[in-house]
């Protein structure tokens, strides 16, 4: 790997990627097997003397301003290059805002005036990290769980199944359940409620659920220490924490259905070697024992109803990216930049002819050529 | 109240402080100026080789449901009070080698063992046990445990006895040798 | 905005050929140790320890009420040394802060309440706003603005902050008058 | 300094919209106009380590990956990390913290220890060290060979494809499928799906592609052990988000396998006007130095005006306000007060625009000013409060570092300008407030400058030589809020 740092040096200057999620931002150079830093999604605003978060905004004016912030910090406070004439590799999910898409690309072109952009989605970009043709990614991110098909480098569009069963609800839940706990509103900093999950909270398995029942006397309570005093984080809350990712009573909107889901709305030749590749990723999956449990609790719905009749899938295999879950985005990002050398950019120039993106969800950019409503 | 002041000699001791109720300051110990010692819940010792810096208050506070005769507030041997802290612990007891940083507040309710340092400006209030080598910091009271315990400051201690006296008023010793931190350990169980 | 006038008991204050203003409520240890080099402003209830080493202060520095300065001090292996605390010109001590560093350079802003731990380097040009801990052996670069505890770099100042200092701690000292009667 | 810990209480208004306090405004000698943060373009001058304040060269930094090699942070708490010696003959005292030294030479050893939170290397058991300067165990990413490896994969498939594209071209040979654009688009997947598939690639497939093992998924995935929900949980020896994120390739979940951190280097930043390539600030290489070898600051060009006092604004009252204006620079400057909407449209742009013309400059390579359209913002002027405009213009001295020590105030006074000192003065204002002004709402009032100013850039043959300008600011002042 060194070899081809070594490499990047002499060649021209080596592209930076950019993972710009609602919690923290992923930034460092391509070909590199790490992100230079992780650090919160946030910036030091002066007006109002306190930390603001990028993905706080109500106009597009404000996002180009919150993302202006935010590079600058990047840039000149933690990858220390000049952004101009540099190239730069975006992973994004495929659901991102086409306001925000359209908006990181005026901040990158127009006011760092970047050399070139390239657009991975986060889907292809973790399945890059495998190597393997066909891979179902589950990414669980801050807000929003994904699942995304992908068959040969291609992601499955129509089947992409996507859920408000970020870490965000699991915080909600935890938040609620410590409330109780210490019978007080405790309005607990995210950054709180972020730490104790991380250091205290797990995903019980199956059957332990069961065992366990409602009240998980059984589960040792932590206690929690904290400038005003210590904070009991029972048992219930550390092992249920997680529980609404695998909760199906609101329409089957259960992290494991929208998997069987993607499963079942791809072509049929791919169903069963999608079941044999899951990639389960993302800062979300990185809770102790959560993707033992996702598997089992896939393994068991398959043969539950809505599924038993229209899925013939007999196995579930995982894969491991080599990396830590939550830069896996970043790293297949950081993977694929390195590989094309940038060919691919959309260079800086066509940007300022024409100051349009391609976008999957454009029938713009994806009539076929010889389609009739193609238009050059 | 009373004046009952035993200084050991070998201490020394600024006579710009105050020093309220029945208080024995051990020998090699080190007393800054404007320092506040008030011991109204009951006698204060101080053990030896402490170092109590400018406006430090060591307050033993009265409680309402006061021992008769009233516990002494042990300090073992050891400790070092950095500027403007202040310690209000009834437990009667604090333990040896701690550092007491800048500014920090140790309430009445804050049990304090061995080797532990209250970082600077940490202000603990709510009742906790600090188990030996706890060191806190930051304005979240950020915990780990030390792998051994503070340094002592026999060297700083030194100095300052031998400069010390070129510059300041001290109070001279009155008391007879004694030892205190002997007590003081036995005193913590 | 301007800055208001700040009245003193001028009974209170002694006022030195070069222009130090130095409250008689001070603690002033080892006096012959200490170095003001003019128009500096002590403030009652503050504390220079002299006695533990040299202290030397610069042109127009503000020494606000109950902060105390006090040379650092460095373990050796055959004894302790306690290092002269030097601060540059222009610089300003908030009340109830406590300095123990070994360097705080020019046109340096330091708040209220706030530790400055020993042995701290604090470059020319910086900011450590109120209630900020800063632990030993920080070095704080020029043009940083710390906050927090433990402090850490927040943003940075502007360029012109030397002569801002500078115009701020001149008319700290010119609107540090004296009260009419008395 | 004022300036640091007052909220703005009069802001500016840069040429490209933003409102800003004067010290974040800079003065762009070559354009006449102000520019801020926002408008500019910020560039890396050096990189430095704000520790041990050492220079280093922007390719070693690079080399070094940003990072100091002889500063350490602390993983614990981010503080910076001291070295300390020990001596390997214990001493008398048993509490000096030498008790761990088990050899007898009389060697000094190094380790390295956090003031702050007392975290020190013994913790995680790395071995003290003969040399002060390092020897420190360096970590390795421990993806880092199968990372090497998909790199090298991907780079031979894209180096195929291209390849391919080549041949392709050649044979006047497109295909067209379901998924056309998608491939298209990333092509590179498109050639690893056609080698994965099985599908006819090139003849020459590299041993980099034969060689390669895509990852193996596996059927059991690891569960937690049947304990662990009963096991009794050490919050001190897990690790908190900041500890693990702060090391992006290791991120140790455990307290203890967390390792010294190498200080991340900072930089130092030149920063130039979009419009006319000048730098507006250079800062001087030292790392502690505190001089520019160019800053061009409004600070020092452009008149600052200050609050002295004012009245509480409310509803349809007449309410004064009174104002410091000094004059930073070494000229006399005219000063006139106007009305916000008195300052003449300043037209920045010297062309039409046309989608051609711009076509034709970014072909051309010429500079483009594509980013203003973009960047610049048309402020909105609240007009709630309204000023009385003096008929008065006044001149003000230049700067005058002698004269600040004389207090000679013999200067013309009347009823608008209260005293003069130097290159300062007071203004008496009166501003009206409407009826309409919202109880509670902040009260602005809205002014604009008309000053002379001498450009002291020495003139080029291309430039015009004239050296005394009219020039307009707009500022905002901000007057608490509007009380019944």
């Amino acid at each position: 790997m060194t070899l081809y740092e070594g490499i990047a040096l002499i060649q021209e200057k080596q592209a930076v990627v950019l993972d710009l999620g609602t919690d923290y931002t992923k930034f460092g150079f391509t070909g590199e097997a790490a992100p230079r830093c992780i650090i919160p999604s946030q910036f030091w605003c002066t007006k109002d003397r306190r930390y603001k978060r990028v993905h706080h905004y109500n106009s597009t004016e404000e996002l180009y301003e919150n993302l202006v912030q935010m590079l600058h910090l990047l840039y000149f406070r933690h990858v220390l290059v000049n952004p101009k004439e540099r190239k730069v590799v975006v992973v994004e999910s495929l659901l991102t805002t086409t306001q925000f898409r359209e908006t990181l690309a005026k901040v990158l072109f127009m006011h760092y005036e970047v050399s070139g952009v390239t657009w991975w989605d986060s889907a292809r970009a973790c399945a890059a990290t495998l190597g393997t043709p066909i891979v179902l990614v589950v990414n669980i991110g801050a807000k929003e769980a994904e699942v995304v098909a992908v068959v040969h480098g291609v992601p499955v569009v129509h089947a992409i199944q996507s859920e408000p069963l970020g870490a965000q609800t699991l915080h909600d839940n935890l938040a609620r359940m410590l409330d109780e706990d210490n019978n007080a509103q405790l309005n607990l900093e995210p950054s709180v409620i972020e730490d104790i999950k991380v250091r205290t909270c797990f995903v019980p398995g199956r059957q332990l659920v069961a065992q366990l029942g409602g009240q998980c006397s059984s589960v040792r309570s932590v206690q929690y220490p904290r400038a005003s005093g210590a904070l009991t984080v029972s048992g219930r809350a550390r092992a249920l924490a997680a529980e609404p990712l695998f909760d199906r009573d609101r329409e089957q909107a259960s992290l494991p259905d929208a998997v069987l889901r993607c499963i079942r709305s791809c072509p049929i030749d791919t169903r069963r070697a999608l079941a044999e590749n899951v990639l389960v990723t993302g800062g979300g999956a990185a809770l102790p024992g959560l993707k033992a449990r996702l598997a089992c609790e896939l393994r068991h719905l398959v043969s539950q109803d809505p599924y038993k009749d229209s899925l013939h899938v007999a196995k579930f295999k995982f894969h491991s990216s080599p990396c830590e879950d939550n830069v896996c985005a970043w790293v297949g990002g950081a993977l694929c930049g390195a590989a094309d050398w940038g060919v691919r950019a959309a260079p800086r120039d066509q940007y300022l002819r024409e100051p349009r993106l391609r976008d999957w969800a454009c029938l713009l950019h994806n009539t076929p050529p010889d389609h009739h409503h193609h238009c050059p | 109240m009373s004046h009952n002041v035993k200084i050991l000699p070998g201490a020394t001791v600024c006579e710009d402080c105050t020093l309220e109720g029945d208080i024995t300051i051990g020998s090699g110990t080190v007393i800054h100026p404007r320092v506040t010692i008030i011991a109204e819940g009951g006698p204060i010792v101080i053990a030896e080789y402490c170092i109590i810096e400018e406006y430090s208050t060591i307050i033993h506070k009265k409680s309402d449901n006061q021992e008769n005769p009233p516990k002494p507030l042990f300090i073992g041997a050891h400790n070092v009070f950095e500027v403007g802290c202040k310690v209000e612990s009834i437990f009667g007891h604090i333990g040896e080698y701690n550092v007491f940083e800048c500014r920090c507040f140790v309430g009445p309710d804050v049990k304090i063992s061995s080797g532990c340092v209250v970082g600077a400006s940490c202000k603990l209030s709510a009742p906790q046990t600090l188990v030996d080598n706890t060191v806190i910091w930051g304005s979240d009271h950020n915990i780990r445990e030390a792998l051994e315990k503070q340094p002592s400051q026999l060297l700083q201690l030194d100095f300052l006895s031998k400069v010390m006296p070129n510059y300041h008023r001290l109070r001279k010793p009155n008391g007879h040798k004694r030892q205190p931190s002997r007590q003081s350990t036995e005193a913590g169980k | 905005m301007e800055l208001q006038d700040t009245y003193y008991n001028k009974s209170e204050y002694v006022e030195t050929a070069s222009g130090n203003k130095v409250s008689r409520q001070t603690v002033l240890c080892g006096s012959q140790n200490i170095v003001l080099h003019g128009k500096v402003i002590v403030q009652s209830d503050a504390i220079i320890r002299g006695d533990l080493a040299n202290v030397k202060t610069g042109r127009f520095c503000i020494i606000s009420k109950g902060s105390v300065l006090r040379p650092p001090f460095k373990k050796f292996s055959k004894g302790v040394a306690f290092f002269p605390l030097q601060m540059g010109d222009h610089v300003f001590v908030g009340e109830n802060t406590v300095v123990n560093a070994a360097v705080v350079g020019s046109y340096v802003y330091i708040g209220k309440n706030v530790v400055i731990g020993r042995r701290c380097v604090l470059k020319d040009c910086c900011m450590i706003e109120d209630n900020s801990v800063l632990p030993a052996e920080t070095v704080v670069p020029s043009f940083a603005r710390y906050s927090g505890s433990p402090a850490r770099l927040i943003t940075t100042l502007p360029e012109a902050t030397p002569d801002l200092m500078t115009e701020f701690t001149k008319s700290y000292y010119q609107h540090f008058l004296p009260t009419a009667s008395v | 300094m004022a300036y640091l810990i007052q909220p703005d209480y009069v802001q500016y208004f840069c040429t490209c919209g933003q409102i800003k306090p004067i010290t974040n405004l800079y003065f762009c000698r070559h354009c006449l106009k102000v520019r801020c943060g926002f408008c500019i373009c910020h560039e890396v001058d050096s990189h430095y380590c704000a520790n041990c304040l050492e220079n280093m060269p922007s390719s070693e930094a690079r080399l070094k990956k940003n990072r100091c090699s002889s500063c350490f942070d602390c993983p614990s708490c981010f503080h910076t990390l001291s070295t300390r010696a020990t001596y390997a003959p214990a001493r008398q005292d048993p509490a000096a913290g030498d008790a761990k030294v088990e050899n007898k030479q009389p060697k000094k050893m190094y380790y390295l220890s956090c003031f702050n939170c007392r975290w020190t290397s013994r913790d995680v058991g790395i071995p003290d060290q003969p040399v002060a300067s390092g020897g420190w165990p360096e970590r390795t990413n421990p993806f880092a060979n199968r990372f090497g490896q998909l790199l090298e994969y991907f780079k031979a498939i894209a180096q195929q494809e291209k390849q391919d594209k080549l041949d392709k071209e050649r044979k006047k040979y497109a295909i067209r499928g379901k998924y056309i654009t998608l491939t298209d688009k990333t092509g590179l997947t498109g050639a690893m799906a056609r080698t994965t598939a099985g599908l006819p690639s090139s003849e020459s497939s590299s041993s980099a592609i034969a060689n390669f093992v895509p990852s193996q998924a596996k059927e059991e995935v690891e569960e937690l052990p049947e304990d662990y929900h009963t096991k009794e949980v050490n919050l001190k020896l897990i690790t908190t988000m900041p500890q693990r994120l702060a090391s992006p390739e290791w991120q140790a979940q455990l307290v203890s396998r967390l390792q010294p951190i190498a200080r991340p280097l900072s930089v130092k930043r030149s920063q130039r006007c979009r419009r006319c390539d000048h730098n507006l600030t250079k800062p001087e290489y030292n790392p502690g130095s505190i001089k520019f070898k160019i800053e061009l600051l409004a600070y020092y060009h452009v008149p600052e005006v200050k609050i002295i006092s004012f009245e509480t604004i409310k509803p349809g009252c007449t309410t004064e306000l009174l104002l410091k204006l000094t004059n930073p620079t070494a000229h006399e400057m005219q000063i006139s007060i106007i009305q916000p909407d008195e300052v003449p449209e300043v037209e920045e742009k010297e062309e039409p625009k046309s989608i051609e013309k711009s076509l034709e400059k970014s072909l051309n390579l010429e500079k483009d000013t594509s980013w203003r359209q973009v960047i610049e913002r048309k402020p909105l002027l609240p007009t709630t409060i309204k000023l009385h405009k003096p008929e008065l213009s006044f001149t003000l001295a230049q700067r005058d570092d002698a004269a600040e020590y004389d207090d000679d105030s013999h200067h013309e006074t009347n009823d608008i300008i209260l005293w003069r000192k130097s290159n300062k003065l007071a203004l008496r204002l009166k501003v009206t407030t409407d009826e309409e002004a919202k109880v509670g709402s902040p009260a602005v009032a809205i002014l604009a400058l008309q000053y002379s100013y001498r450009n002291t850039v020495p003139p080029t043959a291309n430039s015009p030589q004239t050296r005394d300008h009219v020039l307009y600011t707009t500022v905002a002042i901000h007057l608490g809020t509007v009380t019944q």
